[in-house]
């Protein structure tokens, strides 16, 4: 018998997840863009804001490595600051949004009857808006903003987890070991947290983690419309709006913000992709 | 000797789209310290509800629980809590009853902690303890359950029931998803607890040839309600009723010399929602007549011996009648 | 069947009154007066006071509420504060273009992506599974509206194929559908493999393989049709999310539909706008789903017979659909 | 040209995941006269439906793996056919029923369909006489024809496993393999689904291989036995050679571990240990770990095939001939 590990699952997940070459790529550049969102401004080559004049729209060359924008600041310093914005509106909005959702979905798949009646009908009136129209509209009540859209779509996107919780729960509650838990005396505060919830997880991780990669798209298309992160702050959407004018002439200037984007959804969604057949325990055997 | 478990006329009631589903259909029975009662019946006749009832994981539509006298249908918490500890559950799917996040000594330890009142290190030897009695080594202490093979998950399930030693068990087919050779080590691995503690088990089975080998008395349901009940020598030696005949032939013998001529039953077993007054076995009974659609009551033909039909003397004739005229 | 449609048309009432009374509510929690926003900063508070009694926004919410409701069930959803046009007039005029921009981009995202995802599911275990699935993915989380520039770019300027606004010909509506409709192909794609291998896995599939069917008609036949159980509830879904990304493609291509209306609205402050685009956008969605839901009702039998009330439903065992979340905008 | 209508030789398969090869199905050896039914007994593991699925070639491959073997069927190897061949043999000639009749029907088409495709698919007929023959098909099974066009959903357990034997049993097979076909049945139906059985054998002269862990069907429905351990067939033989004159001690055990309705004793002679690890199988007898009467020679080489009496066939070095 080999020695056992304390976080066995954790270690099977891994495991899993070792097999699958482009999650784990998938995990390095996700880890290195935390790394640049946090030292943002401490590894850019220029300072985001400093402008120049005369270097407008400059093409790439040993200082700007990227060219610059019409008002002559550095792409390549905008793009890394702007990584922060950009998983922060991932990041927060889908902890808003799962926080929330995961609360009601529980709730509501565990005590069932009346509350989960209740739940469900507030869920459908909430859903028959279309998601993104949600978003865009509270996103404009509450004016632009980083701090509101990040809001804007941690509140729109909260139903998908409520549901996605309240199946799971529902699907792990019928498990005998929930019984067995009753049957020694577990209170209800202890089934759900100890034996529910991390049962009723997998599924949910899955969906956080590729939720983060649909609100950073989201995101950016807030800010490109205008009602996400405001100038001067730099922000992939944003940028891509300030180039779409130049688009004829400077075509670059919208190509690089879009490949981080999409980098960066990439890779939630292979890394989401990965932990689904890490975590699927029909592959277990 | 005072009855350790009391059972009046308990109903537990379902409500579905469809009507009132009767799953537990006033149920009696009394089980002495020591004993095991054997609860017989196909899928859907309650056998598994009846259990839980008693258990309160399910509130009782109606009737009496009484345990050790004390009456336990509607009890409070500090009632429940203490009970729990006298009676304890034994699942049906290794599988399905361990949370899969839990190592073997976390679940086997899981109902100490809660009971409180023991240091760790008290309760990590009352756990060693009791992994050594149901037989699983201590090199499996951190394992979880998906790393081990059904016969050990079950013994887990029985080591966590034995651990707030209690005085009756309710034993949810307990056995029947293992293998036979794995099936005989833990039907003797509980006939030795037995033995040793003294405890009383309603062992909850579809397997008649199981039940018999491990039960005093034996209960057969069917649709909620009792049909018959014997000690187990009696029920196999003296059939009475229409469904349990059907049941016994039915069994396939590992035995290719003593062939016996099959009951076979016309149709399935129907639906236990909003039945009709009467024998709810009758559709399917090759013996029923008029008298079989009015109100069933059991009746004691012999001590300890109930059976729920009203014709059970005249069936024993035709029986035998049949039996001669097919020779 | 007509009593369960006619049942959930009934169930829609409550839902529509519900998002009129949230749109409502929202509005009045935040800041910025409408009266303010029509008259400009240098009318005198005594006009913008005036107009604002003009408006009713001075009475109380209940009565607003009841107000909006009682002229919406007229067919009257005010008058735009910025055009003074009547909304519902111009909403209806609008409403045909983001119907078609939508319902071709739904189409094309079908027929591409069913076969596509077949297609990968098929070919498990190979190179051209691992390329489809790649593929899909980089198409799932590309940005529509950076994608539609790129296009723009490419066919509007640099060939000049096609226009790269408006929707004067035919032509004009290449572009936006096939912007909104590409990573929809790759999600449903992707949701139609991962049916199928779910589905490929099942004992059915065995039983239809030991009859010594074929494997195309094993896949085809018997397959195929299980798998597409699921993708149709997501269909409802992404509608949905095609009608907020119309919002944007609507502005990028200056197509007149009510996507564009919408965004103007919500720029402008232009309450009535809002409300109503909100309402026959969610209404719209809706029936969507509904059509959805039927057409799901038609293929699976066991929901059929659930809905027809001849099957006996199992106590403990609901039915529950999940309308499952899209990762596309 | 021999009475046998399959023989198996040597046939091994493995299944080969991420992490380690299963030695599902080693070596085994197996034959099926025309007309007769065996009983493929042993527990869950033990490869009788890998056996049972190699005949047909439906196992799924990846992960599965045939190393060795044939399959003969009335002298034609199977494994050496095309495709296309193989088609015509796939619910013609020998067909299979499942498990679980809960998920061996599609959902989402009639029972009627279902029967009447495979009809349609082996004979040169038309559809309305395929569906006409189908109808027959579900009153052979005792279900009334009117029930055609309902789907799986409606029917009951035991009804859908009728379903399915009807679809098996469609064109008439020589040989039916059925994968414990009432395990997941309550006894009073796996009693009429039985009787309905035996009676459609011997009318229609199909053979049949029965896979079960259930010796007691065994003993009422089987003229002759295999007992499977471990990828392994430890002994072969009438159903009079195993029940009476058992003599592999995984056999002898198998008995001892039986709950039986005749018995007075108060405890059961289970076999001691579990059976081994199929991605790590020892290297002499299998068995040889739970094995009461194991000698050191049996750790060391895997025991050959005897016959210890004609048509009985061990593989145990403790047997002798009789």
């Amino acid at each position: 018998m080999k020695k056992k590990r304390k976080q066995s699952r954790l270690y099977d997940v891994w495991r899993q997840l070792k097999k699958n070459k482009l999650a784990v790529v998938a995990l390095v550049v996700l880890v290195l863009l935390v790394l640049i969102a946090i030292l943002g401004p401490y590894i850019a080559p220029h300072p985001y804001e400093q402008q120049n004049a005369k270097q407008a729209y400059a093409d790439s060359s040993a200082e700007h490595l990227l060219g610059t924008d019409k008002l002559g600041r550095d792409i390549l310093s905008r793009l890394i600051v702007g990584t922060r914005q950009s998983l922060e509106m991932g990041v927060i909005a889908v902890a808003i949004a799962a926080v929330i959702g995961m609360t009601i979905g529980a709730i509501a798949g565990f005590y069932g009857k009346w509350v989960d009646n209740l739940c469900m009908r507030l869920l459908d009136i909430y859903q028959a808006i279309p998601m993104f129209l949600l978003c865009i509209t509270l996103a404009a009540i509450l004016g632009p903003s980083l701090q509101n859209a990040i809001i804007a779509l941690g509140i729109g996107t909260v139903p998908g987890y409520a549901r996605l919780m309240r199946a799971s729960v529902l699907t792990v509650r019928e498990k005998e070991y929930v019984e067995a838990a009753r049957a020694i005396n577990a209170g209800d505060a202890r089934i759900i947290l100890k034996h529910i919830v991390p049962n009723a997880m997998a599924p949910l991780i899955v969906e956080i983690t590729m939720g983060v990669g649909a609100c950073i798209l989201a995101g950016s298309a807030l800010s490109f419309i205008g009602l996400g992160v405001q100038p001067p702050t730099p922000e992939w959407g944003a940028m891509i709006s300030e180039a779409r004018n130049v688009m004829r002439e400077h075509p670059t200037l919208a190509l690089y913000p879009g490949i981080c984007v999409m980098i960066s959804v990439l890779a939630c969604n292979l890394l989401g992709d990965g932990l689904r057949d890490a975590l699927d325990p029909r592959l277990k055997n | 000797m005072a009855a350790l478990l009391e059972v009046h006329d308990l109903m537990k009631y379902f409500k579905t789209p469809g009507g009132m589903l009767h799953a537990v259909d006033g149920i009696n029975f009394t089980l002495n310290e020591g004993k095991t009662l054997g609860v017989v019946g196909e899928s859907g006749c309650g056998k598994s509800t009846l259990g839980r009832t008693i258990l309160h994981l399910l509130d009782a539509t109606g009737g009496q629980v009484l345990f050790e006298g004390r009456d336990i249908t509607n009890p409070n918490k500090s009632e429940l809590h203490r009970m729990r500890e006298d009676m304890q559950i034994i699942f049906q799917d290794p599988f399905s009853s361990l949370d899969p996040r839990m190592s073997v000594c976390e679940a086997i330890m899981e109902p100490l902690i809660l009971r409180g009142g023991m240091s760790r290190a008290d309760m990590l030897a009352e756990t060693r303890q009791l992994m050594d009695t149901v037989g699983i080594a201590a090199r499996f202490e951190n394992s979880y359950p998906h790393e081990l093979d059904g016969g050990r998950r079950q013994r887990i399930g029985i080591a966590r029931a034995l651990s707030l030693k209690p005085k009756f068990i309710v034993c949810d087919e307990p056995v029947s998803a293992l293998d036979v050779s794995i099936q005989a080590q833990i039907i003797n691995l509980m006939l030795d607890l037995q033995e040793e503690r003294g405890l009383a088990y309603m062992f909850v089975t579809h397997d008649l040839s199981v039940v018999k080998y491990i039960s005093d008395d034996i209960m057969v349901m069917y649709l909620g309600q009792m049909v018959e009940k014997a000690p187990a020598e009696e029920l196999f030696r003296n059939t009475l009723h229409p469904y349990t005949k059907a049941l016994l032939s039915a069994i396939p013998i590992p035995s290719i010399h003593d062939k016996k001529k099959r009951i076979l039953l016309q149709g399935e077993i129907t639906s236990p929602i909003n039945p009709k007054p009467g024998c709810r076995f009758m559709a399917r009974c090759q013996y029923a007549t008029g008298e079989c659609a009015c109100q069933q009551t059991l009746v004691e033909c012999s001590p300890g011996h109930f059976v729920g039909c009203c014709r059970y003397e005249a069936v024993k004739y035709e029986a035998i009648n049949n039996m001669e005229e097919s020779k | 069947m007509a009593r369960y449609i006619a049942k959930r048309l009934l169930m829609l009432i409550p839902v529509l009154l519900g998002i009129s009374l949230v749109v409502l509510i929202l509005i009045n929690i935040t800041p910025g007066d409408p009266a303010r926003m029509m008259l400009g900063t240098q009318a005198t508070e005594e006009k913008v006071q005036e107009v604002r009694e003009e408006l009713g926004l001075n009475d109380p919410l209940p009565v607003r509420y009841g107000r909006f409701i009682w002229d919406v069930l007229h067919g009257d959803f005010g008058t735009s504060y910025m055009t003074g046009r009547p909304v519902f007039d111009e909403m209806m005029q609008r409403f045909p273009y983001t119907l078609l921009l939508v319902s071709i981009s739904l189409g094309i995202s079908i027929i591409l992506g069913i076969p596509l995802g077949v297609f990968a599911a098929t070919h498990q275990y190979t190179w051209k599974d691992n390329a489809a699935i790649f593929i899909s993915l980089f198409c799932v989380s590309m940005p529509s509206f950076w994608f539609a520039l790129l296009l723009i770019r490419w066919f509007g300027v640099n060939l000049r194929w096609l226009p790269i606004s408006g929707i004067a010909s035919w032509k004009g509506w290449v572009l936006p559908c096939v912007s909104m409709a590409l990573g929809l192909i790759a999600s449903i794609a992707r949701q139609t493999r991962s049916n199928l291998l779910e589905v490929i896995r099942q004992d059915y599939i065995t039983t239809a393989r030991a009859k010594g069917l074929s494997e195309g008609k094993v896949i085809y036949r018997h397959a195929l049709k299980n798998a597409m159980i699921p993708v149709i509830m997501v269909i409802g879904g992404i509608f949905g999310s095609l009608l907020g990304g119309a919002m944007i493609s609507e502005v990028i291509f200056s197509i007149p539909g009510l996507g564009q209306y919408t965004m103007t609205g919500l720029f402008n402050r232009d309450y009535p706008v809002i409300q109503g685009s909100v309402l026959i956008l969610s209404t719209l969605f809706a029936i969507v789903i509904l059509i959805v839901d039927a057409i799901f009702a038609l293929v699976d039998p066991r929901i059929r017979s659930q809905y027809s009330g001849k099957g006996k439903r199992k106590a403990g065992k609901r039915f529950e659909k999940e309308t499952q979340a899209v990762e596309t905008v | 040209m021999t009475d046998n209508l399959l023989e198996i030789h040597n046939l091994a398969v493995e299944y080969h995941t991420d992490d380690a090869v299963i030695y599902a199905v080693n070596n085994i050896n197996l034959t099926i006269k025309q007309g007769e039914t065996i009983g493929l007994v042993g527990e869950t593991g033990a490869g009788k439906t890998t056996i049972a699925k190699s005949a047909l070639r439906i196992l799924p491959t990846p992960p599965a793996r045939l190393v060795s073997g044939e399959i003969l069927y009335k002298s034609n190897d199977l494994l050496r056919l095309s495709e296309k061949e193989m088609r015509k043999i796939r619910g013609n000639k020998i067909a299979m029923i499942f498990q679980d009749p809960m998920t061996a029907l599609n959902p989402i088409e009639t029972v009627g369909f279902q029967i009447a495709e495979t009809i349609k698919l082996h004979n040169r007929i038309s559809r309305v006489e395929a569906e006409r023959r189908a109808c027959d098909m579900l009153e052979m099974v005792g279900i009334p024809m009117e029930r055609f066009s309902d789907f799986p959903h409606q029917f009951s357990g035991g009804m859908k496993q009728r379903v399915v034997i009807a679809m098996a049993l469609a064109c008439n097979p020589e040989l039916l393999l059925a994968d414990e076909p009432t395990t997941a049945l309550d006894v009073t139906i796996q009693a009429q689904v039985l009787e309905m059985m035996q009676s459609l054998k011997e009318r229609l002269g199909t053979s049949v291989m029965l896979i079960t862990h259930d010796l007691g069907v065994v003993a009422d429905f089987c003229d002759s036995v295999a007992v499977v351990y471990a990828g392994e067939i430890v002994e072969r033989g009438t159903v009079e050679h195993i029940f009476d004159f058992a003599a592999h001690p995984y056999t002898i055990g198998l008995f001892g571990s039986l709950p039986r309705l005749d018995s007075k004793s108060r405890r059961l002679k289970p076999i001691k240990g579990l059976m081994p690890d199929p991605t790590n199988l020892p290297k002499g007898c299998r068995f040889c770990d739970r094995c009461p009467e194991a000698t050191a020679q049996c750790a060391e080489a895997a025991p050959e095939e005897i016959e210890i009496a004609p048509g009985h066939i061990v593989k145990c070095i403790l047997a002798r001939v009789k």
